[in-house]
């Protein structure tokens, strides 16, 4: 985990509207499977891609959640969320569909000043 | 006839808000959905704004987990309610 | 009732055109007719010919077809939209001399004035936006 | 004038970013031909279609403001915009590329009542 | 080094300045470049937020017709201008 | 200074691709090097051989197409945004029995990890968003 790169994906889009969560979550995974140092930072409407009782089946669609609870067996287990994106949804870490760390904006601004990459959605 | 407003992204609930008439329907669908989840404080939503019918269409609320999340108030059609609404209003106006 | 669609959307990139479809879907089985579906901005990506989707996400466009050819609903494309997105048929393709064609056979090109026809023929106008 | 269909063009969206605006008035333009009452109501980031002073050679595109100064000519004469609109933008009427009548929150009320059918951009 | 962080929406702005250092650069790019008009009353803006070094695109602010409308202390820089930025920024972070 | 670019928008659609051009244009003429510029999302749509760009509107793919020849930037473009867009090579046409194939020469397609391979080899990574 100390080689390659320290590469972040910032994801701030809420799913199934358009394919940009799906999308930038897949270039994640495969980020993943790279020797680098991958982690992901939900913010804004991104969060709604984590939170729980998605069924993208009501659209014909992949569960976007479900996706995103594949990331820690890609080997992506550094995932962060905004603390303040949360409580401006209502949303508490315990509706999520998996383990994330929280982080307030100034931890926010440290998490990206600390990459060498910021990959965005 | 009253108006029907679709909003298919939470921040233009606001603009909508701002021009619907007292007796216009508004039908949230899509990214618009999130517009009527129970507010916690500001960000995308609008919702407890003044009271007007409020509809949110059931595919889009059920894909994104929000069956629990709405506010109260707002009611869930499904396509076929999506299209009874689009009966008994005119024009329909969208706002993304 | 006449009932008039547009869809500015790309399927895939934006849930527009399968939120259309579901949309002319019910209205059908409610006893409107649809004289003609209008695909304009993005939502012209819909009548590409050359699309492969992805395994675990359908495409809307079978569904479109099946409107056309089951309920005689006119699938539309801006020919001004559709020509700087790729979208072309075999005339525009011989005109500006393309390697190919990419219309798929359910759609057909129109001029512009077809969205304002769309409108005047029809009791309600639906929006569909990217 | 009496004749047709009310129709009215709800234009939201800023230029150049995408080709929403252009591809909105190009439909505006062509409806104005038809013997139909068109009108067109300028609202939130839409009033920066109107501005002038705008230079679409910057891009190696067409000037939206340009465009939409046809619109008169093409017989579209009821022309809206927002107020609220352009005051949170330091925006006064003096700032627009051709006459239009501005309107508080009620009188778009109004305007949209009034419609047979909106097309939006 | 550094960040610089570029915004293309304006709206995206104020999620922009929540996290942005005081060393870093920001510039508006595309439709960001509107959130670099002095403000009126709120709407897209964000630009009287906490002083960082705030940067907007020439070809943008021009097609715009911008020119006179931004706000004191945004520096316009060219599409040089922009890679000089991208030279002594690291990462580079998009706003949309 | 080796730079990446990501392109995350469509031709007109959006300004991205325009802009990314731009910006390719000066980093080239500030003497650094682009190994790759790499089309994601709907920005796939500018390796597409079947547009035809309005007259008052030049399109960017020629100018793309430029940077590959004279300078050996590599343009490459997801093969799964691509394939649901309707941006096929004739490989792809082929394995699909499509009709027709739609990607322009000068362009690549590849697989995702071409994007993270992008970001490691580069100095600097910068993404024009849609």
């Amino acid at each position: 985990m100390t080689n390659g790169k320290r590469i972040l994906f910032l994801l701030r889009q809420a799913p199934y509207a358009t394919c940009h969560a799906l999308e930038a979550l897949e270039a994640v995974l495969v980020a993943g499977v790279f020797d680098q140092q991958v982690s992901v930072l939900f913010r804004d409407a991104g969060v709604w891609q984590v939170v729980n009782g998605q069924d993208g089946s009501a659209l014909e669609a992949r569960t976007i959640g479900k996706v995103a609870q594949a990331l820690p067996q890609y080997g992506v287990t550094a995932l962060y969320v905004c603390g303040e994106s949360l409580a401006q949804r209502s949303l508490c870490p315990a509706d999520l569909v998996l383990p994330v760390t929280v982080l307030d904006d100034a931890a926010q601004a440290r998490l990206l000043a600390a990459q060498d990459a910021v990959v965005n959605d | 006839m009253p108006t029907l407003h679709l909003v298919s992204r939470a921040p233009a609930l606001a603009a909508c808000l701002e021009v619907a008439g007292a007796d216009d329907a508004i039908l949230l669908l899509e990214d618009g959905v999130y517009a009527g989840v129970a507010a916690g404080h500001a960000a995308d939503d609008g919702a407890d704004a003044p009271p007007r019918s409020l509809f949110a269409l059931e595919p889009d609320v059920r894909a994104r987990g929000l069956g629990d999340r709405l506010g109260a108030g707002i009611t869930i059609v499904s396509d076929a309610g999506f299209v009874g609404l689009v009966e008994r209003h005119q024009p329909i106006v969208t706002w993304r | 009732m006449k009932i008039g669609i547009a869809v500015h959307g790309a399927p895939y990139s934006s849930q527009a055109s399968a939120t259309a479809l579901r949309f002319a879907r019910a209205a059908l089985a409610a006893g409107h007719t649809l004289p003609r579906v209008f695909f304009y901005h993005d939502g012209v990506h819909a009548a590409s010919a050359l699309t492969v989707p992805p395994q675990d996400e359908p495409s809307p466009q079978p569904g479109w077809a099946e409107l056309a050819q089951n309920h005689g609903v006119e699938l539309a494309v801006c020919i001004a939209a559709a020509l700087k997105r790729g979208i072309v048929n075999d005339e525009e393709r011989e005109r500006y001399e393309l390697a190919a064609a990419s219309l798929h056979p359910a759609f057909t090109i129109v001029g512009l004035g077809q969205l304002v026809d769309a409108v005047c023929a029809t009791d309600r106008f639906v929006t569909f936006a990217a």
